[in-house]
């Protein structure tokens, strides 16, 4: 990757997380309201899982959503306005924080019920595969999803119909206060996955190189026809479950481990190394992040939610 | 006109349809090599191929989910549910995903999505396999629900479902698949939300879909026999259902009998009837009556189960006690 | 007496049947160790063990199975499914297996299960997370369904379904934990399928249930600053429901409104009005109104799910319609 | 195992294979409604599970059910009488052929929804493991039932509480007209089972002294509270699916090859080798069983269904 790339890398990182700062506060003012499942953390993850992808591939995910659509090229003030629930939301603001859509950026949808998107990436890879289209599909979901059976399901279709799906389970320990050893017969992610004979590997998931590499060879494997494949992405969640959490049931010796391998430090001090870029240059992103961060959160606060009126639009296709 | 059954008509739909347009997938258990469970799906797997007839893995939930994918990735898919009480496995994917995704999403998903369920009771497969879950799909907004009754409207409705570009339930009902009955040489896609009178008549309005339909005829032609004139309207549509056509029916006659196989409790009579009332309270001669499925889980054995379905002779004591 | 929240109502109803009853069990997701996501099951583990108390993984479909077989080998478990959206995916579970096992296997089995569900919208969790699903239980022979409305006929209904030896599906307003109330010391499990006539008036009954029993009161209390005295009765229990008090309450009145969060068609609301008509069509003086849930997926934006939501208003001007 | 033990094995395969002869028959005559799935061919596979369970051990199973129901020690009478939907069947007529159980036997119910009886199991499972009795759990489903997200929660639970529950999957190839490797990306069975760390076997399914012998391993591990076990046991149903299909889909010669395999021409060859028991001591045997099944069907014949009047009974208790 050249210089340019990994500025880009550190930009879309810092965006992410920055941007969970601004939702906390807003919904901490009550701006912003619901269930809302910050990303924290988790960043290298979804974009080095992002990375490779093109403009048609197909990105579905969990209710931890912000960080998809944003990394993926979403506007920052289109996700913002639809926390808030105006009009000019992603999604009207008829989603809210566990919904975000963009059909533009092909980022097809947050889901909150848990697991219920891999089907849904399943039907994205029969069409790709009917219509012999050079596209992917990116589904993410957690290490609790893969106690709900109907990941099972479509983990099995996905390889029986040898499927352009690449599975990213992002281990984050957690499925709410269950973590994986009180809740899963079998800790290993990848152990689990293979039940379907389909590749599988496990990653450092706080290292963006790693995970992009990764990320990559499964991607570039279901480009060629030659199937899904199965990703565990080792991590971890900054905050509690959602706002609401206040995660007593993590250590501060554990939560300080895992702060420890923070993957924007690890990328700044990467791109540091190669290309002798000091802070002035990050300092200039991170100027970048917080205006375009500014301009969301009033943009969002200038827009006011549908009139009532257009309640019952969207139903039905007419 | 040629004549021929259900079963025929539909598959006579699916073929037409996939001839047309080549987004159509069908996908299902056993819907391929095996040619469907009720041979519904008969011949698509040569005539199309196994790209666009597929067999899948017993997964109700991932079917329905794949079904979602596949329309948002641009296809038309008609996925068939074994039977429809395998529904009640997918119902998360077909009740929170596939009827509200577009709204949730402000509109930019589309789902044009046509679930093929046979249902319905009558063949002693005992309680986890004679459901009616009409009332499940009519009462979630999102969806619509469509039932034919005669081959003629099987074909014409299986059409229109599948050009639908909303997700459509479509139920079959697995006594009718040998009913017989005269179909035109073209068919056009009908009207989805659009019910039909069956029978004209002046002394009372009986409402009824899907098999009951058949039911109600056949007592409109016993109270005949009684110089009781019923009409009968088959709705063919449940959601969004023809308000306009039983309230007009009811203005006219001011007597009304509900006949649905599903089980009573939330039912699709009470869902009329509560309507009509609002409509037409003050055309109403007499209480509305409803004929409904026991509010049993259907038992095997083959007299208890009969006492579970509405029979003719449940809705001519109806429409005798409107008339009282 | 004391007052409490429905929260602490709930979790003395778990706390003193434990206590009672060595054969309850609580299980659910972040039950235990997290206390549950409401808090409901607060205390339970550190007094009664993980042996009595147990988290599971997030498998809605075999927890609900779980239960039956737990029920089956002699227990009396109370599994809490952490909000009723969640039920979708185990509805195969509750109304295919639960519900119907007992008649199926020719009541050999007695199955004592009470499954706690929060639910109810208002509080901006969007369509995948608001969904009132009554209906679906409402609908299913072999279950009873509850729905309690404040801190005393929470506790005291919760200890009822427990005791219960049939399947009880629980329901729980999210927006009524915090709802406080007086407790007597000493509460006796509450009749299920009694309602109860929260407020005696002349001109109107109004049919409530849950969060809505506090809408209807509120509208209640508008209304009889104009002189209508309106009658309010609260369900309590939506399976089997309370005809002859609803009966009596509008034979007195002569005119009725119904009241519910869930959506319209197929409704809670349609089937009360649908047997009020059949029951006493001649005491009718008016077509009875509904007010139900708008009658589509839930928005986030406040505003707008705040609309699908009845509020007093809809409620008054549902009265004055069947007044005029 | 003695003689005489050797001897009811024999007896118990021929009692079930000769039922399902019979209940063809009388579904042809029309007296036996809705669907009706035959076991011929498995019968080692269900009494070589059953074998050496206790009384109060508990079984459940899938709809094809009469084997288990009779091999667990049910009345042909009271399973025929069932069959033709009368008050004096197993269920009073309410179930059905999919539906048979008996309280007395500890059979707990033949289960129609694919996989829907493994979270049952789990529950029995727990139950016993509360109370601290000394019971086992067995439950019986189809290669079919691994593709149902369900089985996979079953499972993850069962192992992860370590329930004494042994899961035995009949692997009879197919599911209705699907065979395993055109349904399941992973076509062995204990592999896809392996995704829940517990112990796994396959065994030769037509072979009663096997099944046996891995099934008894499993029950002695699950009553000394070590957990659950996996079995796969590798069998064929010689007929089609259910009665109304012709199973055009398998090769007359794959169904020959099974046929070789009988349990029953084995278990005789076993025995008669090792007790040098002619032909005239399974012939008693086989006029026990043709005397049992005449008065099963004599039974049925004789009796009739209930009353109308007491359709509402059993949907609650009072
Ligand atoms: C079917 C279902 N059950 C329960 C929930 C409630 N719930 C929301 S998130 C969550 C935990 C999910 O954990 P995991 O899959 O690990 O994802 P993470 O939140 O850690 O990213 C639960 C139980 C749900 N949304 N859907
Ligand atoms: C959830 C569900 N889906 C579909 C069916 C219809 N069905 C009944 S049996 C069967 C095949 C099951 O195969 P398997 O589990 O291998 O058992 P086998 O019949 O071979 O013993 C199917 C698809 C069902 N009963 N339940
Ligand atoms: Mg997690
Ligand atoms: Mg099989």
């Amino acid at each position: 990757m050249n210089k340019k790339e990994l500025m880009d890398v550190y930009y879309r990182m810092a965006l992410a997380r920055s941007f969970e700062t601004r939702v906390a506060e807003q919904y901490t003012k009550g701006k912003i309201g619901g269930f809302c499942h910050l990303y924290a953390g988790e960043e290298a993850v979804a974009l080095g899982a992002l990375w490779s992808l093109r403009p048609e591939d197909r990105v579905v995910g969990s209710y931890r959503d912000h960080a998809y659509f944003l990394m993926r090229g979403g506007d920052p003030k289109t996700a913002m306005a639809e926390l808030f629930g105006h009009a000019d939301g992603c999604c009207k603001g008829k989603g809210g924080s566990m919904h975000m859509y963009d059909a533009e950026i092909n980022f097809l949808g947050g889901y909150a019920i848990v697991g219920g998107m891999c089907p849904i990436a399943v039907g994205l890879g029969m069409a790709a595969k009917y219509r012999r289209e050079d596209r992917v599909v990116l589904c993410f979901f957690g290490d609790g999803a893969t106690n709900q059976g109907v990941y099972h399901e479509a983990l099995n279709m996905a390889a029986l119909y040898e499927l352009p799906v690449i599975w990213v389970c992002e281990n984050n320990h957690y499925a709410i206060g269950s973590s994986v050893a009180r809740s899963s017969a079998e800790e290993s992610m990848v152990r689990k996955a293979k039940a379907y004979g389909m590749p599988t590997h496990v990653v450092d998931g706080m290292d963006f190189f790693k995970m992009q590499s990764v990320a990559e060879r499964a991607i570039r494997r279901a480009r060629k026809g030659r199937g899904p494949s199965f990703i565990e992405a080792m991590c971890y969640r900054y905050r509690g479950h959602s706002m609401s959490d206040p995660a007593t049931y993590r250590s501060p010796e554990e939560v300080a481990f895992w702060k420890k391998r923070d993957p924007i430090p690890r990328i700044k001090a990467a791109i540091g190394h190669d290309f002798e870029i000091g802070e002035e240059e990050f300092a200039v992103v991170d100027e970048r992040v917080r205006r375009e961060l500014d301009e969301a959160v009033a943009f969002a606060e200038a827009g006011s939610e549908l009139p009532v009126e257009r309640l019952y639009e969207d139903v039905y296709v007419d | 006109m040629p004549e021929m059954t259900c079963r025929e008509a539909l598959n006579q739909a699916l073929a037409e349809e996939m001839r047309r347009d080549d987004s159509i997938i069908v996908f299902g258990e056993d819907v391929a090599l095996y040619e469907g469970s009720f041979k519904v799906t008969r011949g698509l797997l040569k005539e199309f191929g196994g790209e666009r007839v597929i067999d899948t893995p017993i997964s109700e939930a991932a079917i329905v989910g794949a079904a979602i994918g596949a329309a948002m990735g641009g296809l038309r898919p008609v996925p068939e549910l074994m039977t429809v009480n395998f529904a009640y496995v997918a119902m998360d994917q077909i009740c929170n995903h596939l009827a509200l995704m577009r709204y949730m999403f402000g509109g930019q998903v589309t789902l044009p999505v046509t679930i093929r369920m046979p249902g319905g009771g009558g063949h002693q497969l005992g309680s986890q396999h004679s459901n009616s879950l009409e009332v499940h799909f009519v009462h979630t907004p999102g969806l619509k629900v469509v039932y034919p009754s005669t081959p003629a409207n099987s074909k014409a409705l299986l059409k229109a479902a599948i050009r639908d570009d909303n997700p459509v339930v479509f139920l079959e009902h697995e006594g009718l698949y040998n009913f017989k009955g005269e179909v035109p040489e073209e068919v056009e896609p009908a009207v989805i939300g659009r019910a039909e009178t069956v029978r004209e008549g002046r002394d009372v309005t009986i409402v009824a879909y899907g098999a009951m339909t058949h039911v109600a005829l056949e007592a409109a032609r016993r109270l005949a026999d009684d110089s009781v004139d019923a009409e009968v309207v088959d709705l063919l549509t449940l959601r969004p259902w023809d308000k306009d056509a039983v309230a007009a029916s009811v203005a006219r006659t001011h007597r009304a009998v509900v006949v649905e196989e599903a089980r009573p409790v939330c039912g699709i009579a009470a869902e009329v009837a509560a309507n009509v009332y609002e409509m037409a309270f003050d055309e109403l001669d007499a209480p509305i009556r409803r004929v409904s499925g026991a509010d049993v889980p259907m038992p095997y054995a083959r007299d208890l189960e009969q006492a579970c379905i509405p029979h003719a002779d449940d809705v001519v004591a109806a429409v005798r006690a409107t008339l009282d």
